[in-house]
């Protein structure tokens, strides 16, 4: 009956996310969101396209001539393990393990956190390296907009996971929050969908040409 | 206001049944994770190797969405039953994010 | 009237309504009174899709005054509960059905002219020296000003765009600072110039509709490019095939020979055209600065229909006037126009003699009338 | 607990409308905020048509008249039309659906202050500057060039209202598939909660692409970005593309809801079942999906090519078949009923041959080559207020009419109404129907003054002289709804005698709590079933029981305020840059105060646990035993 109701494992829902009317609504509503998210982000890689190696000069460098792949490559597999740990996450969610289902959301949390470390040393290389920033092209606008948008998108999916670790540390798992932990993963696995797309359409199609 | 549903009738069969089903899934999951890596690894080969890029654009934008669907489906639980709606929705983003980017690819040529 | 109509034929009913239209505005500047090919293909697709859209507003409106007629409350009765009908679905089909052939009497010739007016192939033809035949314009599109360059020819005009009649003219669009729309009502649709790349469309002027309009038609910019942009009007002269050619002669002779000023007065207009930088905006020969040139090319002033497009040239003496108006309030004339003092303009620096010379000058600017 | 309400201070009212998240009280913000601004909206419309009752005229000044022009635009799109639909939509959805709040009350209440500050922000431009000035549409190259923080305001305003509605539409969407009461299938919501529903669907994908063009604009103009600079590899088609990609779905996120409306509206004052109901709901479903498939119509002179524009050409031509089958299904509704001529029926009447004229000018702008002629003319300007104000401000009017008593009560004075209705009718049709002749004629749109000679000046004359008379009756309605609330008279669940859904099952305004019992939903127009069989009230679904409700919160006020202060910093720390750190010093500290207003709102609201309350079953029965009025 009531969201603060203490649980075991046994007597633990099967599907805690969608259990109370509140937790089907909110299960709904993000995944509505996510829809939403899907036309912005194909947004931002329709205008990245159409302004992809489009410079003032050919003084600048393209995106052939920057992209590097092995940093490509250890943050893809960053991203992608981080997906599965936090799959893990989840399924102890499920099975009211709150303790290992923190662990693992350590674990995606500091996949993330490295995944953000190396965007950022990456986005550095390229404006020293090579005078690609923000505002030298349009080409430099899209890439970092559309990248950099993801890259947000990683931080704000991390903090969303500290901050429910940290106000439920001393709750525990329960119906009211089950459902948090749930959306903020499909958050989590949906920068994941994104990031699949921005490794294939921006770095390995950009090697290509 | 109705919280919680009943899963069985017998708690404790159902609880470990569902641990079992619980752990296969995971078992998939790992296989799918492990399938998704193995696409990630060929897309990163092909474009090494150089291939031509009117062989490896189509590939690649394959392999993504491959593993795309495997996120959604196996990640994500969208293979469960309850996502009518969430697939709906989805797919009617997906296709006019689709549209999007076809026309910039078009019709704005310069 | 609703009911008069649905007796006529359709082709009456066609006739009739072009017949109602073509009365409506001045010739010079309405769409109704199509003054070229262009513009009359257009026309008759606008009267086929009306034609349609009568018919439609008139089923519509029959079954509509039927409806709100009979069925009224106080003609059925207060009590009555009407049947609960769920639907049909013979009519469901039927107004899927016929409004979609309507559609398609309209879309075929949409989609047949749409490819008819994108149609270039003439701009590949060539005469046996390898020169293109067609005659092409480019039109450039500034802050409240045209710019026309003839580039086969090597002239160039602002404002007055002169052109042949009875015979295709090809424009490639542009604009230099913000997106304006290249439209001459009459002649036919417009079409956007763009500040990123080239458009290009062509127009024919019809002689004999021409002539009913003077030989001038307006023509407007007819995308918001700033304060001015109602004021953003251009002229159209049309010319006989050969007078056009003998225009184009005296263009290119002008531009071969400096101009010698005619009298004192405009000797001393042309000094204080160089002493207050006016030339640093603006040629005075026809082929000057085309495609760079921050104001209009003045060389053809004197014969302008215009003053800066829109204040009236119909004598010299009001023409003079319009001048000095001009030179005097630009910024309240065409309100965010670039002939200001950031881009070195200043009207304080002119004495009341410079300008009366000036305007002289101006006025004598002239290579094609005498 | 209800009884409360009425002996309350006026400041304790203001506080229990800044921190409600009543559906019902949330759609009474909407509607007068709506309203406000759609007086607002108007009254430029005034300066508008008095700038151009003659010609040559300078009432107002070219760059004033820019400014005038795109705030009217903007604001009877964003800030007016929109949020009165989201008032109807709050205040009926629910109750048709048989629900007891909206999925997400909180958000709710997100939404609305999202789109409130976002509105006040877009029209404090008034006073700080100059308003936005290069159209509705800001197409790049001008808007880039336009001086000053006009366009700024547009693109800040435009994104926190913009983050309103995409919240307001999830909701909606949310509460339409969960929410719905015992019986109440997809098949049985009444129209109103499917356009409301299919219209959200559009506001969820349509949004994201504005939202998109407004951060590239945004950093264009704030941060150096070249999207649009084509000195620097830029394109200003993009913006074309982004926003009317968004911004024809925009027109039918407005114009499906009306239909809703109407069709609520014909059945009930038929005394008839819709007809062809299911075909109705696929038709509405159509013509969203068909929505996002004809954006480029808007840009068939832009120079797309000839294969695009046919294919645009085509693609909008059909949608109006499906609109077509809507109009047919209306007539027939009404063909063998009993039609009563109330106000908000006068209004559906009208909006048909209203609407058709719009609509089939809309075809005709259809067919590209024609469009050539037609595009940036006064033909188009004709076009769109035939379609939005005989469609939508009218579905608008009607519905105030209608739901009128529901919301507040009382009814509106119905000979007022009729008035406000004739003089509207004749006054919009006055101004517009001449304007499609003005447009042939050849008179641009968005000009700030016409030149004599040009053979415009009659029509021009006769066009100002009807949006006269639209203005002597929007007076009028304000009048009404003045002298009403004065007298307010008390009225029953269902005023109108002939209501057919569930709304009409309850008192007038509903309990907070909506329903007691939840209804058990027998079929299509569930009220007039139980009517038919002689029943008074719903028949509940279950016994009386706890009802659980949100608690209220300032936080969404709190929330929205944050990011209304950091969109000053954001705007001002450009100026800050540019004299080098001399000037507006304060930009950056507010645009991190404001943030941090936000952020720690939305942490607070996180951190907290807030459980909402239950009003007990005793407290209900008693509430019965007053007759469950307030
Ligand atoms: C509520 C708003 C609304 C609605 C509903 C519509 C509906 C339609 N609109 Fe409109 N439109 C606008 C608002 C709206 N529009 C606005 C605001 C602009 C200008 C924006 C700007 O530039 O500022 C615009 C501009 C606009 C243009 C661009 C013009 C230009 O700038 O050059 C076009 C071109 O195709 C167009 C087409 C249509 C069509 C085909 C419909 C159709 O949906 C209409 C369908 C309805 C019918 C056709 C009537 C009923 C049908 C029948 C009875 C069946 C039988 C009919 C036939 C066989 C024809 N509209
Ligand atoms: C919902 C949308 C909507 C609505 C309802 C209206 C309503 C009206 N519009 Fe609208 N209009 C647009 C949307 C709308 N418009 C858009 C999108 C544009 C394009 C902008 C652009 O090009 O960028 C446009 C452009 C536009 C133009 C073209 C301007 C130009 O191109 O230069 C004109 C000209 O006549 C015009 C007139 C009117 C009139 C007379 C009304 C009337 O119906 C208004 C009626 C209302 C009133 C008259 C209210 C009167 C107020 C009072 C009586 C106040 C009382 C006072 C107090 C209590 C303080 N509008
Ligand atoms: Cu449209």
């Amino acid at each position: 009956m009531d969201t603060q109701q203490k649980f075991t494992s046994r007597t633990w829902p099967e599907s805690p996310e969608k259990t109370t009317l509140e937790g089907k609504n909110k299960f709904l509503g993000f995944w509505l969101f996510l829809g939403g998210e899907t036309v912005l982000f194909a947004s931002l890689f329709a205008t990245y396209l159409a302004l992809k190696d489009q410079v003032p000069n050919s003084e600048h460098y393209l995106a052939k001539d920057m992209f590097e792949l092995p940093l490509v490559f250890i943050m893809t597999m960053l991203l992608l393990t981080s997906s599965l740990t936090s799959v893990y996450a989840m399924y102890h969610m499920k099975n009211h393990n709150f303790q290992k289902m923190n662990t693992w959301l350590l674990v995606t949390v500091g996949l993330g956190l490295t995944f953000l470390g190396f965007e950022i040393y990456e986005f550095n290389h390229y404006v020293h390296e090579f005078h690609h920033t923000f505002t030298s092209s349009a080409f430099g606008s899209a890439f970092y907009t559309l990248v950099g948008f993801h890259g947000a998108h990683v931080a704000v999916g991390l903090g969303w996971f500290i901050l429910l670790m940290i106000r439920n540390s001393k709750r525990g798992l329960n119906l009211y929050n089950a459902p948090k932990y749930f959306v903020a993963s499909l958050y989590w696995h949906f920068i994941d969908v994104v990031w699949v797309f921005i490794f294939t359409v921006v770095y390995l199609m950009g090697m290509v040409g | 206001m109705e919280t919680q549903q009943a899963t069985s009738a017998n708690p404790k069969v159902n609880y470990e049944y569902r641990r079992k089903k619980a752990k296969q899934e995971m078992r998939t999951h790992v296989t799918s994770f492990a399938l998704m890596i193995f696409m990630t690894l060929i897309a990163f080969i092909m474009v090494m190797a150089e291939f031509d890029k009117y062989y490896v654009f189509p590939v690649l934008l394959v392999l993504a969405a491959v593993q795309v669907v495997f996120q959604l489906y196996y990640f994500m639980h969208m293979s469960h039953k309850g996502h009518e709606a969430v697939s709906l929705f989805l797919y009617s983003g997906a296709l006019i994010g689709f549209i999007t980017i076809l026309a910039f690819l078009t019709i704005v040529w310069w | 009237m609703k009911y008069g109509l649905k007796k006529w034929r359709l082709l009456s009913l066609f006739s009739a309504l072009a017949l109602i239209l073509s009365g409506c505005g001045e010739p010079f500047l309405s769409t109704l009174q199509p003054a070229g090919e262009v513009a009359q293909k257009q026309y008759n697709l606008m009267i086929l899709s009306t034609t349609i859209m009568v018919v439609v507003i008139v089923v519509v409106a029959i079954v509509f005054i039927l409806t709100i007629t009979k069925f009224r409350r106080s003609k059925v009765g207060e009590d009555t509960i009407p049947k609960q009908v769920e639907g049909s679905h013979t009519l469901e089909v039927l107004w899927t059905v016929i409004p979609i052939i309507l559609l398609l009497v309209l879309a075929v010739p949409t989609v047949a002219l749409t490819y008819d007016l994108a149609d270039q192939s003439e701009l590949e033809e060539v005469d046996e020296e390898g020169n293109r035949t067609a005659l092409v314009i480019d039109v450039r599109a500034n802050l409240y000003w045209w710019e026309f360059n003839y580039p086969d020819l090597g002239i160039v005009t602002a404002q007055d765009l002169v052109v042949p009649t009875d015979q295709n003219v090809y424009f490639n669009v542009i604009a230099s600072d913000v997106k304006h729309s290249f439209w001459i009502p009459a002649v036919g649709g417009k079409i956007d110039t763009n500040v990123d790349n080239t458009n290009t469309f062509y127009l024919n002027f019809d002689g004999e509709k021409a002539a009913e309009a003077d030989n001038l038609f307006y023509g407007k910019c007819a995308e918001l490019c700033g304060p001015s942009h109602a004021l953003m009007d251009f002229k159209v002269q049309t010319l006989a095939p050969d007078e056009f050619d003998s225009w184009v002669t005296a263009m290119q002779e002008a531009a071969e020979e400096e101009q010698q000023p005619e009298n004192e007065l405009a000797a001393r207009g042309a000094e204080v055209f160089q002493e207050q930088a006016c030339i640093a905006c603006h040629a005075v020969s026809p082929d000057d600065r085309a495609g760079t040139s921050p104001g209009p090319n003045l060389s053809t002033f004197g014969e302008r229909s215009r003053v800066a497009g829109i204040l009236e040239h119909d004598n010299d003496e009001e023409f003079a006037e319009n001048i000095k108006e001009w030179m005097l309030n630009a910024d309240l004339l065409k309100p965010g126009n670039q002939m200001n003092e950031t881009n070195g303009y200043n009207k304080d620096a002119l004495t009341d003699e410079d300008l009366d010379a000036l305007t002289e000058y101006l006025m004598s600017l002239k290579v094609y009338t005498e | 607990m209800s009884t409360v309400a009425q002996k309350k201070g006026f400041l304790a009212i203001l506080w229990d409308y800044l921190t409600t998240v009543d559906h019902k009280k949330i759609a009474i913000l909407y509607l007068v905020s709506g309203g406000f601004f759609f007086l607002v909206g108007g009254i430029e419309a005034m300066v508008i048509r008095i700038q151009l009752a003659v010609p040559d005229n300078s009432f107002v000044s070219a760059g004033l008249y820019n400014e005038i022009l795109t705030m009217h635009g903007t604001t009877m799109i964003f800030l007016a039309a929109m949020p009165i639909l989201f008032a109807f939509m709050n205040a009926i959805v629910p109750l048709q659906i048989g629900a007891r709040d909206v999925a997400f009350p909180f958000l709710n209440a997100l939404g609305f202050w999202l789109f409130f500050f976002g509105g006040i922000f877009l029209n404090l431009s008034w006073f700080l500057g100059g308003a936005p000035d290069a159209g509705w549409t800001s197409y790049a190259s001008l808007s880039l060039f336009s001086e000053g923080h006009g366009i700024d305001f547009y693109v800040l305003g435009l994104q926190i209202s913009g983050a309103g509605s995409l919240i307001a539409g999830i909701n909606f969407l949310v509460t339409i598939i969960n929410m719905r009461a015992p019986g109440m299938t997809y098949m049985r919501m009444p129209l109103f909660t499917w356009s409301t529903f299919v219209a959200s669907a559009l506001i969820l994908f349509a949004l994201p692409p504005l939202t998109v063009g407004l951060f590239l604009m945004l950093f264009d103009r704030m941060f150096g970005a070249n999207f649009f600079d084509v000195t620097m590899g830029g394109n200003t088609v993009i913006w074309e593309h982004l926003f009317w990609i968004f911004g024809h779905p925009e027109v039918y996120i407005l114009i499906l809801p009306a239909f809703g409306i109407f069709s609520d509206i014909f059945s009930t004052f038929s005394r008839k079942r819709l007809f062809g109901y299911s075909s109705m709901v696929f038709a509405t479903v159509l013509i969203g999906f068909l929505g996002f498939m004809v954006w480029a119509h808007h840009m068939f002179t832009t120079g797309l090519g000839a294969t695009a524009n046919a294919i645009f050409a085509v693609a909008t031509m059909a949608i109006a078949v499906p609109t077509g089958v809507k109009i047919f299904n209306w007539l027939l509704t009404m063909w063998g009923g009993s039609i009563k001529f109330t106000t908000p029926m006068l209004y559906a009447v009208a909006f048909i041959p209203s609407f058709l004229a719009g609509g089939v000018t809309g075809v005709m702008l259809a067919a590209a080559p024609a469009d050539y002629q037609y595009h940036d003319t006064y033909f188009v300007v004709a076009h769109f207020h035939y379609v939005i104000i005989g469609g939508v401000v009218f579905a608008i009017l009607a519905g105030t009419h209608f739901y009128w008593p529901k919301i507040f009560g009382t009814m509106l004075n119905e000979t007022l109404g009729k008035i406000t209705f004739w003089l509207f009718l004749i006054g919009f049709h006055a101004t517009f129907f001449i304007q499609h002749f003005l447009g042939l004629m050849g008179m641009p749109r968005r000009i700030w003054k016409f030149l004599p000679g040009q053979g415009l000046d009659l029509f021009n004359a006769i066009s100002t002289a009807g949006a006269f008379l639209m203005a002597a009756g929007t007076l009028v309605l304000l009048y009404n709804v003045i002298v009403t609330s004065r007298k307010n008279v008390r009225v029953g669940n269902d005023p109108w005698g002939d209501g057919r859904t569930l709304e009409w099952s309850l008192s007038s305004p509903p309990p907070f709590y909506n329903f007691k019992q939840l209804p058990l939903v027998r079929g299509l127009d569930p009220l007039w079933i139980e009517k038919m069989e002689g029943n008074t009230k719903m028949t509940p679904a279950e016994p009386i029981d706890d009802i659980h409700m949100p608690n209220g919160s300032i936080i969404p006020f709190v929330m929205s305020l944050g990011l209304f202060i950091a969109a000053f910093g954001a705007m001002y720390q450009v100026d800050w840059r540019a004299s080098g750190g001399e000037e507006f010093v304060w930009s950056l500290p507010v645009l991190i105060i404001g943030m941090l207003i936000t952020i720690g709102s939305m942490a607070t609201r996180s951190l907290k646990d807030d459980h909402g309350f239950h009003i007990h079953k005793e407290d209900l029965l008693k509430d019965e035993e007053k007759g469950g009025k307030e």
